[in-house]
């Protein structure tokens, strides 16, 4: 291994240390903040940056852009939730039970659709997750089908007769999703910097040529899709622990899958804090939006009285036009940050350095 | 085997309009080499369109698409040329999210504007049917059937008798080549987006007075668009039509067979296998 | 000692022959020049040898391995690498990332990759650029970079589609001198090419295709007097 | 890197709670405003939104805050998490889906907060032992029970067919109305989970048919309520008895259906024809507000929004009054006398008086049970026009 500052590509020392105090703030935080519902969002940032950097292996890094990594959440949550439910196997066995029926699946479906490129991959992904989810619901007996299953109670964990949680706060889930997440960005970053990583990227960029120069597409296709898959799978485990509930429209729907990708690409696609930014963006803005706290922020801050027409409209219709909101973002990056805000960003600041210059 | 018949029936005549939407979609595909995942969306502003023409303007549905297939076609050329276009030479994934994206625009700016009831057309022949050798017909269905093919059989000759046409199927079969022809690409892609629009708002239109309209009717479209499209072969207009009609089949009759529920799986995994080992499409011609 | 056999492989795409009955042979160390006008099947021939397509007919036998339906990557394995007539770099990997990827093939440990990587890149005179983003080379660099990469496998024969192809004279002719200085090293070559003169000056051996068959083969001199490719192709010069 | 911790810091203010002033009672609502069940979500709003000014002219003051979960079980658990602790609101009315109510509920049991769901009807929601989790709704049985009760009441039906949507309430009923049925000797001749949204049912109804059964029981919004009845015309299936479970079959759109919608019987929980409160009223005043006529959803929501307020305003802020309020009180309005008691493995489960209502040339009848109906029920089916 090289040191540290080469390998981060376009980052040094600094940041490094930056990463290692937001960290250990990150530790601390639940000792500071009382308020759940930021808990609660710290949460769902954390479970959509694990399933992000997920993506990000398989989409980011080795360019198989995968529109149906809701199958592998799913499989993931619906094995470690029905082992709990129905067969009362702890869940700290059953998300690796999770991982492995998940990536066991992966890899058949892997192995099959890889030879395919470009859209077709993309759509062959799409009639994967869908065939999951419709199978899902008439898997009754299973999965209990469109009516889901909700979990009764996540048995205490113990180390022989000390309860270390019993999971009925919040933080216990805080703390499994911060180190999930600080082991997914590890391993991205190790990936990055191993053959593997170059192999994956190489075939992100040219397949043939990769293929010409030794790499075989079939195998490193299907272990950047195993890899992307565990986190994947892990992030569906803990999804649906921390909601109590599990069901084939929530977890095995387009929709998720097309936000797994959407926090990449926003945050910027191969490379190791893209799906971080991205979640750290979308998560908070699409909670700001559906709560319409930025309308009453509008409102509170005096910019617009409450008894003004404007005023009126943004509290009655913005809360309403939150996903119209959402759509015209994801527009407009597209358009404007091709490539993500991480890209966006470093253009910007190559710009002023060449403009220095 | 009246069920059969009744099923294998209905079928075809639900796959004439399924087989409208595919059409427009792998035109879209064929000549920009987009996935339109708005492309359900599009669709429901065409039964907007319809519905607030008859409600408003007591004109038949079927009459509308006169008025609305024109429209259409010239919003489905505002959304190639103001975003669309800027996405063509980008990564693939970048130009389904901008798709995607749109549709989301599109649903939930009808929605804002018309809330998200549903809105039923009930026209003197919405459930008016007719029989014969046992087997019912719907005939609000079959006028569609008939106007499907009628729109269909204008295509092809569009599409193989004119010019225009002839630069179309060009640009869909190799863009550079075309290019090198001295084809202006950029408004072929105008046109194929345009004519994508106005098939679905068409489809939407003959499908109105049997169905019902919400802001997110678009979702279930898009993805039997999607499966049609390749089923026929990305890019082919007869594919299309045949892959309408036999999804529409398959629907109808797996139903029967294997139980409603699962009949989406059959079809996804009919467009797996298709997919996979004919990605040409079932009338394409396999390059070995 | 023959490295390479080609016996009698045709290529048939629907009806069509883009290869038919080729035959020839390439002896160790030797540079061999693979000229014919185009479509003439250079391009199939090498698609074949390299793995992207299996022969519809013949064999290919290699260092005493049969190649016929191996992939690529194994063929790669093998010790057999070929560039591209259009060049494929990794655009949006460094110079030396590229290199690395090549030289991966060979060892698992990055740190010898960019030791390997670092001396190819110096062999083709890239040293200068090895950080730079392979996407922002001209197309000269590019195509160094090529060679630097399938060197960076440490083949034993090399296929080099049109390495010229595009280039300036004298772009060309530090392209000629590294495929002289690959051959001092000892690694067999076979090159596709449309510059005659160059051609002439590097190759021991030229096979001459014209519609996908042989039309001839022999020494530069045995070429250029050959009546038939004066007639077919050089004649059309 | 820097960058993600500005927008973290960012997202963190966005967080932390606000300070909170609150003269009246602040509660909480929670809806799916957007998103696929937007449609009947829309009821709930206008019931809720008649409901404040009612408390007002009570003089009661409600601070409401509106959250919108858009269907999914975890945007609305962020719905009631912010509720419960950042805006510290008594008592939270919603939300309306099953799934999303489900997973509201536990967590209302983990914050200590009364929550009051105005619509959802999944049997196991309030058979979890959960102390601060109210409904108002019947249950997915109680709208099974009536109808079948009342078809062997009205002709000697042996055979069942079943047509229900794949999704939560659709899979519910179904089960809800196969145990019933076995209760009551009817047997289940089909049974199908169609996925809703599909524009064709012809096969699946022609199959139905086939199968001669005296009940076709069907469990659907109203879109495909419609378009189930269009299609069951076209193919010629007539039964002995349409029923429908609630939701699509019981509204006005439906009804004003009249080629296909005479004869159909559906269970409700409210109706404008009931003696309870002054609904008549209240349904023209809806009716004048919106444009549209109620249904049951928007009762249901209105009444618990009248209970949740007059509950709330006597207890100060306290929750656990508030809780204790309603598991004791009772409440007169226009579900009739509502209450929330532990019955049938039941806990803080309003015993609802379901009704039977029939299509009669385009107007929906209240015509069972006999006490509650003001037109006899037409039975058997009619048939037909043509």
């Amino acid at each position: 291994m090289r040191p540290f500052m080469h390998n981060m590509r376009g980052t040094s020392t600094l940041p490094v240390l930056l990463a290692v105090v937001a960290v250990a703030a990150l530790f601390l935080l639940p000792n500071f903040v009382e308020s759940t519902y930021a808990l609660h969002i710290m949460i769902l940032i954390f479970i959509s940056i694990i399933m992000g950097s997920g993506w990000n292996i398989l989409g980011g890094y080795t360019g198989q852009y995968s529109v149906g990594h809701a199958a592998y959440f799913g499989v993931g949550g619906y094995t470690t939730i029905i082992l709990m439910q129905y067969r009362h196997i702890a869940p700290w066995y059953g998300v690796w039970a999770g991982i492995l029926v998940a990536v066991a699946i992966a890899l058949i479906i892997g192995t099959i659709c890889f030879r395919l490129r470009g859209p077709y991959f993309v759509l062959a992904s799409i009639a994967v997750a869908e065939i999951f989810r419709v199978t899902a619901l008439n898997l009754k007996k299973l999965t209990n089908g469109a009516e889901g299953i909700l979990i009764t109670d996540i048995p205490p964990f113990k180390i022989g007769d000390v309860v270390i949680t019993d999971f009925m706060s919040k933080v216990p889930f805080y703390y499994i999703g911060l180190v999930t997440l600080i082991i997914a960005i590890f391993a991205t970053w190790m990936l990055q910097n191993s053959k593997l990583g170059y192999y994956f990227q190489a075939i992100r960029e040219d397949q043939d040529a990769a293929h010409s120069l030794g790499i075989n597409l079939t195998i490193y296709k299907n272990v950047a899709l195993a890899c992307s898959v565990v986190f994947t799978s892990l992030a569906g485990s803990l999804y649906g622990l921390y909601v109590g509930f599990i069901d084939p429209s929530t977890v095995l729907a387009l929709d998720l899958s097309v936000q797994i990708v959407m926090t990449c690409i926003i945050g910027g696609i191969g490379t190791i804090f893209g799906p971080v930014i991205g979640a750290v963006v979308l998560v908070p803005f699409s909670e700001a939006l559906r709560s319409n706290m930025i309308a009453q922020a509008i409102i509170d801050s005096g910019l617009v009285s409450e008894n003004s027409g404007f005023g009126f409209f943004l509290k009655e219709q913005l809360s309403h036009a939150h996903v119209l909101i959402y759509g015209i973002l994801l527009v407009v990056v597209i358009l404007y940050m091709p490539d993500g805000i991480l890209g966006f960003v470093r253009k910007l600041t190559s710009k002023r350095r060449k403009e220095a210059i | 085997m009246a069920v059969f018949l009744q099923s294998m029936l209905s079928g075809i005549l639900i796959g004439g309009v399924y087989a409208l939407i595919g059409i427009g979609l792998t035109i879209i595909f064929g000549v920009m080499r987009v996935i339109n995942f708005a492309h359900g969306d599009v669709l429901m502003i065409g039964m907007y369109m319809t519905y607030f023409l008859f409600t408003l303007l007591h004109i038949d549905p079927f009459v509308s698409i006169v008025v609305t297939i024109p429209l259409m076609f010239l919003f489905g050329a505002f959304l190639q040329k103001v975003f669309i276009n800027r996405v063509l030479g980008a990564l693939p994934q970048n130009q389904i999210l901008l798709t995607i994206g749109m549709g989301l625009v599109m649903s939930n700016a009808v929605m804002l504007a018309f809330t998200s009831d549903y809105k039923i057309l009930s026209t003197k022949y919405s459930s008016s049917s007719f029989n014969i050798l046992g087997i019912s017909i719907s005939s609000p269905l079959l006028i569609s059937f008939a106007i499907t093919i009628i729109i269909t059989v204008a295509l092809y000759w569009f599409l193989y008798r004119t010019d225009t046409g002839q630069a179309i199927r060009a640009t869909a079969q190799d863009r550079g080549a075309a290019q090198l022809m001295g084809i202006n690409v950029k408004r072929m892609s105008i046109i194929a987006f345009g004519l994508g629009a106005a098939l679905a708002g068409t489809a939407g239109a003959l499908i109105s007075p049997t169905y019902y309209i919400f802001p997110q009717v678009g979702s279930v479209f898009t993805l039997k668009a999607f499966v049609i499209t390749v089923l026929g072969g990305m890019g082919s207009i007869v594919g299309a039509t045949l892959g309408g009609v036999l999804i529409g089949i398959a629907e109808s009759v797996g139903g029967v067979y294997f139980g409603s529920g699962w009949k989406d799986v059959i079809v996804f995994m009919v467009f797996l296998l298709v997919l996979l080992f004919k990605p040409s499409g079932l009338l394409g011609t396999s390059k070995d | 000692m023959a490295i390479l056999e080609i016996k009698h492989v045709s290529k048939f795409f629907g009806g069509l022959a883009a290869n038919s009955d080729v035959s020839f042979e390439m002896v160790s160390g030797m540079i061999m020049g693979l000229i014919g006008p185009n479509g003439a099947g250079k391009t199939t021939l090498f698609n074949c040898i390299t793995g992207y397509y299996p022969p519809s007919r013949g064999e290919i036998i290699f260092d005493g391995h049969r190649m016929n339906g191996l992939h690529p990557d194994a063929v790669c394995k093998l010790g057999m690498a070929r560039t591209w007539q259009k060049v494929r770099p990794l655009a949006k990997m460094s110079v030396v990332d590229n290199v690395m990827v090549g030289a991966l093939c060979r060892t698992n440990s990055l740190k010898k990759a960019r030791e390997m990587a670092m001396e190819k890149i110096h062999v083709v005179g890239l040293g200068n650029r090895v950080k730079f983003l392979a996407g922002s080379l001209p197309i000269g660099e590019r195509k160094k970079l090529e060679v630097a990469r399938v060197l960076a496998t440490q083949p034993k024969l090399l296929l080099l589609d049109e390495v010229m192809g595009g280039l300036n004279p004298a772009e060309s002719e530090e392209i000629i001198q590294l495929i002289l200085d690959i051959k001092n090293i000892g690694i067999t070559q076979m090159v596709i090419e449309h510059d005659m003169k160059a051609i002439m000056r590097i190759s021991d051996r030229i096979v001459v295709l014209n519609s996908g068959e042989k039309l001839a083969e022999g020494n530069p001199q045995e070429i250029v007097s050959n009546k038939a490719v004066v007639d077919a192709y050089l004649g059309g010069e | 890197m820097n960058k993600a911790i500005v927008a973290l810091m960012l997202a963190l203010m966005c967080i932390f709670p606000a300070v909170v002033t609150a003269e009246a009672v602040k509660l909480g609502f929670i809806n799916s405003i957007t998103g696929p069940e937007a449609p009947i979500g829309e009821n709930l709003t206008n019931g809720v939104i008649l409901a404040i000014e009612d408390l007002k002219e009570k003089g009661i003051n409600v601070d409401l805050i509106k959250e919108d979960d858009t269907g999914k079980p975890e945007k609305s658990m962020a719905a009631l998490e912010k509720l419960a602790t950042r805006d510290k609101v008594v008592g939270i009315v919603g939300p309306y889906t099953s799934a999303t109510s489900n997973a509201d509920a536990k967590m209302a049991e983990r914050y200590k907060v009364p929550l009051l769901i105005p619509a959802a009807s999944k049997e196991e929601i309030t058979r979890q032992n959960l102390q601060w989790t109210f409904r108002t709704s019947g249950t997915t049985g109680d709208y099974a029970t009536i109808l079948l009760e009342m078809a062997s009441k009205l002709g000697q039906p042996k055979t069942l067919a079943i047509l229900n949507e794949n999704t939560d309430f659709g899979v519910s009923a179904a089960n809800s109305a196969k145990a019933v049925a076995e209760k009551l000797g009817i047997k289940l001749v089909f049974e199908e989970a169609y996925s809703k949204g599909s524009p064709d049912y012809r096969s699946t109804l022609a199959q139905a048919k086939a199968a001669k059964p005296d009940l076709v029981f069907m469990v659907s919004y109203v879109a495909d309520a419609i378009l189930l009845m269009r299609q069951s015309r076209e193919i010629g299936l007539s039964p002995m008895a349409f029923i429908g479970a609630g939701a699509g079959f019981s509204v006005s759109q439906f009804a004003s259906e009249k080629e296909i919608s005479h004869g159909i019987f559906s269970s409700t929980q409210w109706t404008e024809d009931v003696p309870w409160g002054n609904s008549k009223a209240w349904y023209q005043r809806y009716e004048k507000k919106f444009g549209k006529s109620p249904t049951y959803h928007a009762a249901c929501a209105y009444e618990s929004m009248m209970i949740m307020g007059q509950a709330a305003s006597t207890v100060g802020g306290d929750r656990e009054k508030l809780r204790q309020q309603l598991r004791t009180g009772k409440w007169n309005g226009i579900l009739g006398e509502v209450s929330f008691t532990d019955y049938d493995g039941y806990q803080n489960q309003r015993k609802a008086q379901m009704l039977v209502e029939q299509v009669q040339n385009g107007k929906h009848e209240t015509v069972w049970p006999s006490e509650l109906s003001a037109k006899k029920p037409i039975w058997p089916f009619p048939g037909w026009t043509k």
